[in-house]
């Protein structure tokens, strides 16, 4: 082999780069459990979801986009659950009534898979009223 | 054959990493109003428009300027302006970036951008001023390319390239029209709602941007071997003149249609421009009035250099009359133009606007950008002149 | 050949770019149709001097049966696996190549011609596709479908075609991504070509001649002695001066080596006469040899061993003459040997030393090893440092422009040097457009062994950019003289100017030199070394 | 529309967000405001005990009268901008350069420019008139929109924003005559944690970079409540009705009264109409 | 004919990729053997390859100069174009390796005007190769955030850069705007350039097909027909920290995904995309032009037969001695 110094040390260094999403997981010092993470068993739990799990998984993003389309620009503020009842579209006001806890349950998917949604620039989640049921000091969080 | 902007001397290089360096602080003061808001800024709920519109009003102008050298030179066939034309087709390329640049920088929210595209709404000019000035940024940079490239393939120009250059003139006063019409048509600004705004910012944009191309072929001559000729330069300081008197005319008329008529809502701006105002408070502010007086000094100045031929054919107080026509015409639509339109506001409110050091770093970063888009788009055509015409002057 | 009236450019202009759907595999060619576009083959006597195999076949390409041996296949798969094994470059060429496409006009034989085979990539391609066949698994399994091949005599044909129709310019490697260089898989493929017989005559004839007598054109030292003293005696009626030139002198300072057209061939003849009058004015200690009176070297158009044979004559000669070092004439591919081959084929010289110009001082460090300075860096350093005087008004009557050779521009890079050397001797120098020149720079198409008369219209097609560009500065210059440092150059561009850009003549650098050289001593000077009258001194009006 | 009213009033009873209403302004000022009320003229339907329970169904063309001459006999109150800028979370940014409002109280000689002269009516002369968004017949601001991101709505007439939607130009602002929408200098939720100011939940904040203004609280509407500010005042000095339909009471107040409107020359045709 | 092959194997990759994860018990197969197979095979392939080039050897220095070399010191030389030390290489290498500069060189001839042979500027083949290759990465890079948990600060730095318009929800990354219409005009300039489809051989259509077809599903599933990340996060992390587990329900477009993937690192080692290894190989490129200052050594330099100075004045001593010139051995000498 001619040369071998530095084609040796360059297929080291390619080895050392192609590997290394598996050397971060096995060696990373914040490692962490390899699993989904849990999510919130609801408090007020029950079928009573807009959607279907299977459906709510992928596709909440598209829903949420669809209800603000319907409320903003065009008014139309209802829809029908699966039990037949009224329910108003609306993030804080109807899917944060059950899902209260915006951490353990938005925010553990959205950091793990790594999405940064930005609807809580403005939307107000649950978590951040405390002591009342009204109104909160908010604290300044990583909205992203 | 934008290699040639990768391949050049000292001086040229020091001029682009100190451009460099200018757009470098302007981006970090652009990334602190990006975390901040445009709090950092002097704009408030009165005055919500300020340098950065202010300087893409001028800027549009400078862009629509080059149909000054783009119409004798290709329509009327005037050959000598073949050297200059490039040079201020390049100059309407920079101006274009730049109006595009202190739009987004303008912005609350510049992520959004893309939605005057993904909801047009043609009732606004806004969404027009944005087609018109974009597509014109293509037409410039399709005509200098193709024409540049024929040129150093030593070929005549595609046939394709005729209509689209003729096109790009009624386009160019198309980009100043609307952008005349984006603020003429508000009934909520009087100082704005006059029919003669549109040929007022022609008026001024065919004086200031020859002139700035007057002072580059000037600049150009003294520290680089490109030399369009005295010719060319005499030809755009009478369109300079031209424009100049038209524009100080066009002026005139709205004073006198102000003061003649007595209109408050129309007189209290210039008012507050040339001699300032007093707030509720019983403040007076006076923030405009001694720009204002600089620039009509200098545009009186600049009229007197100009329309004197004797003066005009000197190239040196040719050179000062530049300066100060595009001065003048900077400080008045450069600051006082949009500043003015919002002062007083409706209510008759005064509430002065002044731009803050964080402001005047982005418009300054803006300006770097132009300015090394010209220099390095001057390099290209100098380079690829330089070497269609060693070969042609050593022979 | 192809008949006069073929040959006229407005035929030779009806270039269609765009292939025919005929699939690039398909290999065959019909030579009698191509008359004008390949070289005769290797005649016997110099096929037989030099040892090569199968030297008393008589073919022809037009033959359908080329007398191969039995086993030819085996021969050269056998020699493609060797060179795999002895050549990187050859290996990395035939798997990265994308084929993009750059390297596509590039090519000056493709832009003459519109045969799609000599874009680069397809003329690797050629060699690539029998690769694969034999060194890839998709090749072996799935065959044409991925552009594999067999080796059959066809194929051979067609190599033959193809590999004498590239003058190893090295103009597509510039613009290849991975730096491809088709130069070297034409030497490999001539190489294997070689190894059953197949040669070309131009190329054969001239290395058999150099190995035996020192120089290609086969002139014996008596016959070289007597041109340099015929050339004494023409520049003693220009110059009115007397100049002796040493041949074989043993414990000169310096060897000098030129290609052996300088002492017979025009224009080169007027090169020749610019050295003596250069060396003359500034007393050079040098000498001429007549065992290695050939700077030019075949063998590189033929393979690396032939280029080894008969470049072991300059060091040898250097060590017998006892020279400290050695100075080379203009030309092209005999700086390729000399820059990129001989040092490493021949192994350092201890007997020479690190050369330094006697007259300057001026130590030659880029030549530390081969100890062998370009006369182009030798003349830049005399006049940098005013050591000559030049009149650069004794050429006005000449507006010159430049060939920058392919192999000192794009396997040496020597750019500056000549231009330095003109700026200083002419007043009138224009440059051809930019993508034509320096490592940009267009072949005389002639290059390689190919400079022949049997194959004038591909020469004359595959001049047509450097033509073009030559047409351009004439007619917006008015340059009248292509002025070149390579003695192919020198030989094959005057047909090529006479049919593209008539009426440019051809010269080299050195001939400028020699007008614009004021001597010490010299008396007032008539012609130039053309016995061209000068032009009226008076001020010119400028053009 | 009219079926979402519908369905909300039936969906209402069985939840809980009710609590969107803001009792607490409402519990002090209840008494006086029925004994003002009571004081004025002939009942004119504007008042609490005769204003509807909700606000009528299928409006197609809001309008609001404002009372300034009861407004201005409580110069101390500010119940309907507090109410307004509580239930809609906007923040009071300390510096006026920065300010939000949507509704607000401005000298009577600037608001109505035109109509001052220096020999105004003492108590017109030292007067606040109220502000709020006119919703424009003929809007300004959403001819000049680039994003259609303020629109009228054909519905009701209600000059609406998407705030998803604006880019922040700020075009808006140059063009509306009456100063009534504002811009977001600064991140809005930043200025509720420093201040310590309470947000409401069911609304959203803005981000920064947006304008907003005055959206006759249509979410209030939709659910069949009056808007906060109307509810709020504790004199009933605004009405909000349907003026297409000739049996609401704000017909009856026009026709009783004499209105005027901010900068009627301009051809906007604002929908907010003051009594003097 | 060989698009049509191409594009026949491709669509056959994406059949199988497409219902075979779907058939009972072959998850595992399509979502961790395959998986498995595929990286050794492009690791130990890419290897295995630059082995074997390294196994021969460079002869000869054969640097193209594409500049001035250094020669005199008055001479300024163009050390990037014609670099005369290694550091000058570095410096070459890396214009081309990060910044294609032999492509950024392109030109288009033209015969114009009858016989004009002109040279337009064209960098749209540069434009195109640089936009696809740096969108790659950025593409790979953003996906570290199915690669590793928890996801790199830096990831989320160019996943907020990438999105910064945010246009669509899930918002669109510019990168994969950029990315398919690169992949898209390499493809279609290989079809519409009656050259360009001349030289294309089945190995050149595959690979952008096959990249295509992985854009296209990584792009449905982001906008479109939707996966459950989470799921496809376990299931990645797990191969990657080699503890392999399959979840239920994630959607067959993602298997399909990965498959074609997988096809791509298993195709790498055997095809052309080798210039990703061989591009730092390349010895026109790699090495210095300082030929006549440093001995470069030829390892298998041998002899050849050569024609010494003694037998050719043998042969022409008496010519030689005729005109004059001085002899090593004169015979006639000799007898004297």
């Amino acid at each position: 082999m001619f040369d071998s110094k530095y084609i040796i040390i360059g297929l080291i260094i390619f080895v050392l780069i192609v590997t290394i999403p598996i050397s971060y997981n096995l060696f990373a010092l914040n490692k962490c459990e390899v699993g989904v993470p849990e999510l919130e068993i609801l408090p007020k739990a029950g079928d009573k979801c807009v959607k279907s799990r299977e459906y709510m998984r992928p596709f909440h993003m598209d829903l949420l986009n669809q209800w603000r389309d319907d409320v903003v620009r065009r008014g139309d503020r209802f829809t029908t659950g699966p039990d037949g009842k009224l329910i108003e579209k609306s993030l804080s006001n109807t899917c944060m009534d059950c899902h209260s806890n915006k951490e353990n349950f938005c925010d553990r998917c959205h950091n793990y898979a790594s999405v940064s949604p930005y609807c809580w620039d403005c939307h107000i989640a649950p978590t951040e009223i405390r002591d009342t049921d009204l109104a909160i000091h908010v604290e300044r969080e990583e909205d992203n | 054959m934008i290699e040639k902007a990768l391949q050049g001397g000292k001086a040229y290089w020091t001029l682009v990493i100190i451009l460099l360096a200018i757009v470098g602080v302007g981006t970090l003061a652009y990334l602190k109003q990006f975390t901040e808001g445009l709090t950092v800024t002097g704009l408030s709920r009165d005055v919500s428009w300020g340098l950065y519109i202010a300087q893409f009003t001028f800027m549009v102008g400078v862009a629509a300027s080059a149909v000054m050298v783009v119409l004798p030179y290709y329509i009327h066939n005037y050959k000598k302006f073949g050297k200059i034309t490039i040079l201020g087709e390049f100059l309407a390329i920079a101006s274009c970036v730049m109006c595009m640049t202190f739009i987004f920088v303008d912005m609350g929210q510049p992520f959004r951008i893309l939605n005057v595209f993904l909801h047009p709404s043609p009732n606004s000019l806004m969404f027009w001023d944005t087609v018109v000035l974009f597509g014109y940024l293509v037409l410039n940079l399709l005509i200098s390319w193709t024409v540049l490239g024929a040129e150093k393939k030593g070929i005549a120009p595609p046939k394709w390239i005729k209509p689209i250059i003729i096109i790009s003139i009624p386009w160019a006063v198309s980009i100043h029209t609307v952008t005349a019409f984006l603020y003429s048509g508000l009934a909520a600004r009087p100082f704005w709602m006059t029919a003669v705004l549109a040929p007022r910012f022609l008026a001024s944009a065919f004086s200031a941007g020859p002139a700035l191309l007057i002072i580059f072929c000037l600049i150009l001559r003294k520290y680089t071997k490109f030399d369009v000729g005295r010719e060319p330069i005499q030809k755009l300081a009478v369109i300079v003149t031209y424009a100049m008197l038209i524009n100080v005319f066009l002026i005139l008329m709205e004073v006198f249609t102000a003061m003649y008529s007595g209109i408050p809502e129309h007189l209290d701006h210039f008012k507050y421009m040339f001699f300032g105002m007093v707030d509720a408070e019983g403040i007076l502010h006076t923030n405009l009035v001694p720009w204002m007086w600089l620039s009509a000094c200098l545009g009186v100045l600049s009229v007197i250099l100009l329309v004197v031929p004797k003066f005009r054919m000197k190239e040196g107080l040719l050179a000062l009359a530049c300066i100060f026509v595009f001065f003048s015409l900077w400080i008045d639509k450069g600051m006082g133009m949009i500043v003015a339109g919002f002062t007083p506001n409706p209510s008759h409110g005064v509430f002065p606007y002044t731009p803050t050091f964080i402001e005047s770093m982005i418009t300054l970063g803006v300006w770097g950008l132009g300015a090394l888009i010209v220099t390095v788009l001057y390099k290209v055509a100098l380079t690829l002149r330089k070497q269609v015409d060693t070969n042609r002057y050593r022979a | 050949m192809s008949s006069e009236k073929e040959l006229k450019a407005e035929n030779l202009l009806k270039i269609k770019h765009t292939p025919t759907h005929r699939d690039w595999k398909d290999p065959s060619i019909d030579f009698e149709a191509k008359r004008g576009n390949w070289c005769y083959s290797g005649v016997v006597k110099s096929l037989k001097y030099l040892d090569l195999p199968r030297p008393e076949t008589k073919w022809a390409p037009t033959d359908e049966d080329w007398q191969l041996p039995e086993n030819w296949q085996e021969i050269i798969l056998d020699g493609l696996r060797q060179r795999l094994e002895r050549f990187r470059t050859l290996r990395v060429f035939m798997d990265i190549c994308v084929r993009c496409g750059a390297c596509a006009d590039k090519c000056h034989f493709f832009i003459g011609s519109g045969d799609p085979k000599n874009m680069p990539v397809l003329r690797a391609e050629l060699l690539r596709s029998i690769y694969r066949k034999e060194y890839t698994l998709a090749g072996k399994l799935m065959g044409k479908m991925v552009g594999a091949r067999e080796l059959t005599l066809p194929v051979l044909k067609e190599w033959f075609y193809y590999f004498y129709q590239c003058t190893e310019c090295r103009r597509c490697s510039v613009y290849c991504p991975y730096g491809i260089d088709t130069a070297e898989i034409t030497m490999i493929v001539r190489e294997l070509m070689a190894e059953v017989g197949i040669s070309i005559d131009w190329i054969a004839t001239p290395i058999s001649n150099c190995f035996r007598t020192g120089n290609h054109l086969g002139i014996q030292p008596h016959g070289f002695v007597d041109s340099i003293e015929f050339a004494a005696d023409d520049l003693k009626e220009i110059i009115n001066m007397d100049v002796e030139v040493p041949i074989n002198k043993k414990g000169a300072e310096i060897l000098f080596i030129t290609p052996s057209a300088d002492y017979f061939g025009e224009p080169h003849y007027f090169t020749l006469l610019g050295y003596m009058m250069l060396f003359k004015e500034i007393g050079l200690d040098y000498t001429f040899s007549t065992y290695a009176s050939e700077g030019g070297n075949f063998g590189l158009f033929h393979s690396h061993d032939m280029i080894k044979r008969l470049n072991a004559k300059t060091y040898a000669e250097a060590k017998r003459l006892g020279v400290k070092w050695i100075l080379g004439g203009e030309c092209g591919h005999m700086w390729r040997v000399y820059h990129q081959y001989m040092c490493t084929m021949q192994g350092e010289q201890g007997n020479l030393e690190m050369p330094k110009s006697p007259i300057t001082g001026t130590v030659f460090e880029n030549a530390a090893s081969t100890k062998m300075v370009h006369i182009a860096e030798f003349t830049a350093d005399l006049i940098k440092n005013g050591k000559i005087k030049l009149d650069p008004s004794r050429n006005d009557h000449w507006t010159p422009t430049y060939h920058d050779s392919c192999n000192p521009s794009r396997a040496m890079g020597l750019l500056d040097e000549p231009r330095y050397i003109l700026e200083n001797c002419c007043n009138n120098f224009a440059e051809m457009p930019e993508n034509t020149i320096r490592e940009h720079t267009f072949c005389c198409g002639s290059g390689a062994g190919l400079g022949t008369d049997e194959n004038l219209e591909m020469r004359l097609r595959g001049g047509l950019p450097r033509g073009s560009a030559v047409r351009y500065v004439r007619d917006e210059n008015n340059v009248n003289i292509l002025l070149c440092m390579c003695a192919i150059d020198k030989a094959t561009l005057p047909a090529l100017c006479d049919f593209w850009a008539p009426p440019v003549q051809v010269g080299g650098v050195h001939e400028m030199v020699g007008n614009a050289l004021i001597m010490t001593g010299e008396e007032e000077r008539k012609t130039d070394l053309r016995g061209e009258p000068y032009a009226a001194k008076e001020e010119s009006e400028d053009v | 529309m009219g079926v979402d009213r519908r369905k909300f009033v039936k969906f209402a009873g069985l939840s809980a967000l009710g609590l969107a209403v803001n009792p607490p302004i409402k519990v002090l000022a209840s008494e006086e405001t029925y004994e003002s009320a009571a004081g004025t003229s002939a009942c004119s339907g504007s008042c609490l005990t005769c204003r509807p329970a909700h606000p009528p169904e299928n409006a197609t063309r809001w309008a609001m009268v404002v009372d300034l001459k009861t407004c201005r006999e409580h110069p101390e109150c500010n119940a309907c901008i507090e109410a307004c800028h509580v239930s809609h979370n906007v923040p009071d940014f300390p510096n006026p350069k920065d300010e939000i409002k949507w509704i607000w109280k401005e000298h009577f000689g600037h608001a109505f420019h035109e109509t001052d002269h220096n020999y105004l009516s003492e108590h017109l002369k030292h007067s606040n008139a109220l502000l709020l968004c006119n919703h424009c017949d003929n809007p300004a601001c959403v001819k000049v929109c680039p994003t259609n991101a303020t629109w009228k709505r054909k519905e009701d007439g209600i000059v609406m924003m998407d705030w998803h939607r604006c880019i922040g130009c700020r075009y808006c602002i140059a063009a509306c005559p009456y100063g009534s929408r504002s811009f977001n200098y600064r991140e809005p939720k930043e200025f509720f944690a420093e201040n310590g100011r309470k947000l409401q939940a069911d609304f959203p904040t803005r981000t920064k970079g947006v304008v907003e203004k005055c959206t006759l609280c249509e979410e209030r509407l939709a659910r069949g409540l009056w808007p906060s500010c109307v509810e709020a005042c504790p004199y009933n000095c605004m009405t909000l009705g349907d003026l297409d339909n000739p049996d609401d009471p704000i017909r009856q107040i026009m026709h009783d009264k004499f209105t005027i409107r901010r900068k009627p020359g301009l051809g906007t045709q604002p929908q907010v109409y003051y009594i003097i | 004919m060989t698009l049509w092959y191409s594009l026949i194997l491709v669509v056959i990759l994406t059949l199988v990729g497409l219902f075979g994860s779907q058939v009972n018990g072959l998850q595992p197969l399509f979502g961790i053997v395959l998986p498995y197979i595929a990286l050794v095979t492009f690791i130990i392939g890419i290897i295995m390859k630059v082995l074997k080039w390294a196994k021969s050897p460079v002869p000869f220095r054969i640097p193209t100069t594409c500049g001035q070399a250094k020669s005199l010191p008055w001479i300024k030389n163009d050390n990037l174009e014609s670099p005369s030390n290694t550091i000058s290489v570095i410096g070459r290498m890396i214009l081309e390796i990060l910044f294609f500069r032999s492509l950024f060189r392109n030109t288009r001839m033209e015969i114009k005007e009858g016989s004009k042979v002109v040279y337009a500027s064209t960098k749209f083949l540069w434009m195109a190769g640089m936009a696809f290759h740096y969108t790659f990465l950025v593409i790979l890079l953003r996906h570290f955030r199915f690669f590793v948990d928890p996801t790199p600060q830096f990831v989320i730095w160019i996943q907020n850069l990438d999105g910064f318009f945010q246009v669509g929800l899930p918002i669109f990354y510019l990168t994969d705007m950029v990315f398919l219409a690169a992949v898209s005009y390499l493809l279609l300039r290989r079809l519409a350039d009656s050259k360009i489809r001349y030289i294309s051989l089945a190995g050149d259509y595959f690979p952008l097909l096959l990249l295509l077809a992985i854009g296209t599903t990584g792009f449905l599933m982001r906008h479109f027909t939707k996966v459950d990340l989470i799921g496809v996060k376990e299931l990645t992390v797990g191969l990657l920290s080699l503890q392999p587990v399959i979840p239920d329900g994630i959607g067959s477009l993602f298997f399909l995904h990965l498959f074609l993937v997988s096809c791509l690192l298993a195709y790498f080692p055997f095809s052309k995309l080798m210039h990703m290894a061989g591009v730092f190989l390349s010895p026109t490129r790699n090495l210095a032009n300082n030929n006549r200052m440093k001995q470069h050594v030829n390892p298998w330099n041998y002899d050849v037969k050569l024609h010494p100075y003694e037998e050719y004045e043998d042969e022409f001593r008496e010519v030689m001695r005729g005109a004059g010139l001085p002899l090593d051995r004169d015979p006639e000498e000799e007898k004297k």
